[in-house]
């Protein structure tokens, strides 16, 4: 964990709302583990003090990038971020994927900016395998080609059919994962381990599966946040131990969670 | 040109008058690869009660026009606890480490106090009889001098350890709470705790927290608090710890200039967690450039 | 589609829930040429006591982060002066006046209403227990619910007019004076004045107002100002002007849903004096966007 | 007076730290009397509500510009207001010099950012005069050339002597106005009317003189104002009157007072 003032190497549109932030990095960059993410100070945000937390999408030794979707205040004022200009991160931040399991089939679901949070994570997986990505509209399935050109195969849904499978993500998951069928050996369920980033009614359909087909699933949860390293207890979600719950802070303890170690709030 | 920094808060000593507001810096660790915790005049860590406690539920925390509202509601390990958790970790340090108590009932108070007395690494309590977010009582022993004199009197008896009364802000009369707490024997007083605020969502009709209402922190609330420290610094003769909005040195300055011998860093440090150091270097470049020797020489000097 | 953006303050119809803060607007004329006073649900003056009174010396004014200080002190022509000066320009339009009244001592909140009484243009008084910038009183009577009931029994014994007691920021209980001052039967009341606020230059040493002290206004108050409306609200059946940092219509709708059936606008005015208007309008399309009828229908509906 | 969405139609440094911001403003311009002023909403004014305060530097038909020095924190805000971006503005504000008399020789003598505030006023008096401009060093002195195409005569006075006489503007004014004597008619100081802008320690040492030798001096008063319209009171000083003395208003009973009417503040 870092606090460094970062200079813009490059800041363009990507795709519909998506755009990409690529900082010169040098402190935060090689420290990076896929799933992690930072804590940016936007600059010339008006009236608003917190930074905004947004999940690593690229790092190498000289800095990061993040691919973000304006939503509000903070993000539609990081679009008049000019290359040059100095941003203030902290990061990496939060525990980051754990290693893939090799002896397991590696599945990718994703929705929204959980494409770029996957990417880094796809990029330095061994073992590739299949990537399930949900939109409201072929606009919003990003990074398909990346992925493919990584070695990923990609199914992607849309709500409105104008890509791929019409419906949620798990229009196309569950077809294929009725098909491998629970108990089939290497082909069976319970031997894929699944990496989740989304919002979160998919982060929890994909749980709810894991847990009744007995599968992995590593879902990296979006909670508000304030400090981003685990000193206010803002982001906390209920994590199951041994005789009921505890908080666990999305910052710190997160943002990854195995399924099973989730209680969902209703 | 060297000036001396160090203050003294009852026995004691800081290396300099700058701490972390509590809550705002959890418990030591959360900021250690960021901040060099030896920096510190002082770390003051989240509130403790006796038992553990599981705090509100979420939304905790919410931005408001320059500012934030938290009601965390005092999650924590409780004495115990966090005596297992963190004391390791802070005798470390060659920091005095204040310790941020509350309770759920009076007596809590002096439990609290019985359980931590006996670690060295606890140089000295703050006792929250201010915290906006919790039921139990902390909020009401604060507003009222009867109540509130009680608690001090409680843990006064239960520790020769320096006790420093946190003051709510929400009363008329701050000097009134001050100066009952120089009569119970506190070593020094916070000043202020976060502002009863609120929030609501107009589409969803909802509070924007949890727990409906919460604390107001960060600049917005720095004037309400200069003028609590001055009116204060005016009744007493023991120590005022300031806060409230402090994100720049300069800001420090103001809340000595007006009556505090300390100041405490809390928001700010989400926003950018060097400020602390910032605020410790600048507040020794002003005494330089000014001509002062020590601390002392700023403390209320306010000309009214 | 129609919405009746029409409330009632007492006896006194205001054409839609949105008036200006008292002292932000001058007593009229000043904003004519920008603004259409026949827009206003109701025109709030600056505070007027018996005899011209000359307020405090300059600065009046600081500016903080996202706010202001202000000791303005309460200037004004007095209740004679007002009448010749500017009820002849306030009678041309088709708004209620709400004069805010205050004074050095309790008498002079009797002999003020006296001497306004007989205006046709005088719709309703304000009554300013809680300004913190005047040495004489006020801010004493408005964080004693004693002196406070007193006060507001008073100006009920002097007028049939509706009488609109403005509340302190500064007490843990907001909610014993609203109840106070419908007992003593007021017709609603205001929350909030400005809250007790200090600004010193760390040059000079000196505060940057020349009272010293001010009151804390704008955006930074506005989630302390809800809070306080809400307390009262659940306290009350009375009315409550909402005030405090309102600077956009959604602001307002936030003050509404809190429980205020009226709003005021404030320092909003210095920076964009066509806040009022936007504020109108985007009420009524608030109700509209939503599906209601009229005011009544999201005041005080916050879910808790 | 007006409030105005107005445009940007040019925006550049001038002399030194002065920069000029001229506005596309219909409706404003074609109202400004010399000496009115403006209050500016600065665009991006992090963490300050409040407009600036700013006299009107040139205004025709079509618009209003403005001379202005960066000082603090809004003016230096200024800096980025870009060309075509909007910038909102109330004006004109205040009550501007009155008619020059035209039996009386016009003395303009300003400091700072004066010589702006003045350029107006002397550009549409029809009897030309003299004019003292003060300033710390040449960089301050600002508009000598095109105050002297309009028929002025231009005695500049700097602190340190890179620029005219050395010393206050005093320096060069009261030797003129001793040489012209009292009581010498025509020539003599009673018959000259002054119109002073600048920093206040100017205004009452030209007004000094105005009340010591029986002439007349309009001075432009720079007060600190939050509503610039009259409503808040903030911006008082006090005015003489028969029995003592009353609070005016810069923003709107001034900021031109005649120097009789000024009772100073110590
Ligand atoms: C660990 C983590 C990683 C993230 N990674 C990315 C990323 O890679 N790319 C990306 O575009 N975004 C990412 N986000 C979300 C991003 O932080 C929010 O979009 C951003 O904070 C919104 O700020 P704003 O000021 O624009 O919105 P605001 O004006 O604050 O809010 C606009 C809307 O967004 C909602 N919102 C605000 N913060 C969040 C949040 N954290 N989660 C969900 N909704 C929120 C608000 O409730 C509101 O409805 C991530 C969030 C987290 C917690
Ligand atoms: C009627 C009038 C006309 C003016 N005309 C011009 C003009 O044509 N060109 C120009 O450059 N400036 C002019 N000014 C001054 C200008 O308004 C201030 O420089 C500006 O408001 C400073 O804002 P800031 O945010 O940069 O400074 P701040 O950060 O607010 O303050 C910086 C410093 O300037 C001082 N200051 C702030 N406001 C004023 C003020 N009104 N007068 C004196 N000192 C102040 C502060 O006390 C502080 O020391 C005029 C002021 C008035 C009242
Ligand atoms: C997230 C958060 C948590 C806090 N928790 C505590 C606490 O546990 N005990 C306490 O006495 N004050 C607590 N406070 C109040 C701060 O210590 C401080 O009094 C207040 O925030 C004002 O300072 P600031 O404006 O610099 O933040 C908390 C404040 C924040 C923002
Ligand atoms: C410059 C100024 C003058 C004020 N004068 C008065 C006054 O005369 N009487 C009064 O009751 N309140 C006065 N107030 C308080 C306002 O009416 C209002 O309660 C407060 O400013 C909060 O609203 P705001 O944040 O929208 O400004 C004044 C406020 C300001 C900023
Ligand atoms: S955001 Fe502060 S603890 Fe997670
Ligand atoms: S600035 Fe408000 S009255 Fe002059």
């Amino acid at each position: 964990m870092k606090q460094e003032k970062t200079t813009v190497i490059e800041h363009h549109n990507f795709q519909g709302e998506y755009r990409i932030l690529r900082l010169s990095a040098p402190a935060t960059g090689p420290l990076v583990k896929p799933g992690q993410f930072l804590e940016l100070q936007v600059p010339r945000l008006a009236e608003r003090i917190l930074r905004r937390p947004f999940s690593i999408y690229q790092a190498d030794e000289s800095g990061v990038a993040v691919l973000y979707k304006a939503v509000g205040r903070g993000t539609e004022a990081m679009a008049a971020i000019q290359v040059g200009e100095q941003v203030n991160i902290i990061g990496p931040l939060g525990n980051g994927y754990p290693e893939a399991d090799s002896g397991k089939t590696p599945v990718l679901v994703a929705g929204g900016y959980g494409n770029a949070a996957l990417y880094i994570l796809a990029q330095r997986m061994k073992k590739k395998g299949i990537a399930f990505f949900g939109g409201r509209s072929e606009i919003d399935i990003l990074l398909v080609k990346e992925f493919e050109k990584l070695g990923w195969e990609v199914r992607p849904t849309t709500d409105d059919g104008s890509l791929g499978t019409k419906g949620l993500v798990t229009a196309a998951f569950d077809p294929w994962m009725n098909q491998r069928g629970v108990g089939s050996g290497e082909q069976g369920v319970e031997n894929i381990e699944l990496f989740v980033c989304g919002p979160n009614p998919m982060l929890k359909a994909m749980g709810d599966r894991a847990i009744e087909h007995g599968f992995t699933a590593w879902l990296s949860l979006d909670k508000n946040m304030a400090c981003g390293v685990g000193a206010c207890l803002t982001c906390v979600i209920k994590r199951k131990t041994e005789n009921g719950w505890e908080w666990a802070r999305c910052c710190k303890d997160g943002p990854i969670f195995e399924s099973r170690d989730i209680m969902w709030e209703s | 040109m060297s000036v001396d920094l160090k203050i003294k808060i009852g026995s004691m000593v800081m290396k300099n008058p700058v701490t972390v507001a509590s809550g705002t810096f959890g418990y030591g660790p959360e900021y250690a690869e960021l901040v060099d915790l030896n920096r510190l005049g002082a770390i003051t860590v989240k509130g403790i009660c006796p038992e553990e406690h599981v705090g509100n539920p979420t939304p905790r925390t919410f931005e408001t026009r320059g500012g934030m509202l938290n009601a965390i509601g005092l999650p924590g390990p409780g004495a115990k606890g966090f005596i297992k958790k963190y004391v390791p970790f802070l005798k470390q340090y060659d920091t005095p480490v204040i310790v941020n108590i509350w309770g759920k009932g009076m007596d809590d108070y002096g439990t609290v106090v019985e359980m931590l007395d006996g670690e060295d690494t606890v140089s000295a309590y703050e006792i929250n009889l201010s915290c906006p977010n919790v039921k139990e009582g902390g909020a009401a022993f604060g507003t009222e001098v009867d109540s509130f004199s009680k608690v001090v009197e409680l843990v006064r008896g239960k520790t020769q350890k320096p006790i420093i009364p946190k003051l709510a802000p929400n009363v008329p009369n701050i000097a009134a709470f001050a100066k009952a707490a120089e009569n119970c024997g506190a070593d020094a007083v916070s000043i202020m705790n976060t502002m009863p605020a609120m929030a609501i969502n107009i589409d969803t009709l909802k509070p924007e927290l949890a727990n409906k209402f919460g604390g107001l922190s960060g600049p917005p609330i720095k004037p309400i608090a200069i003028k609590l420290v001055f009116d204060a610094a005016r009744a007493i003769s023991i120590p005022i710890i300031g806060m409230g909005g402090i994100f720049e040195p300069e800001d420090a300055v103001e809340f000595m200039i007006a009556g505090a011998t300390s100041v405490a860093v809390g928001t700010a440090n989400f926003v950018d967690p060097g400020t602390i150091v910032r605020v410790i270097d600048g507040i020794e470049r002003y005494l330089i450039e000014k001509g002062h020797n020590s601390v002392a020489d700023i403390v209320g000097t306010v000309k009214i």
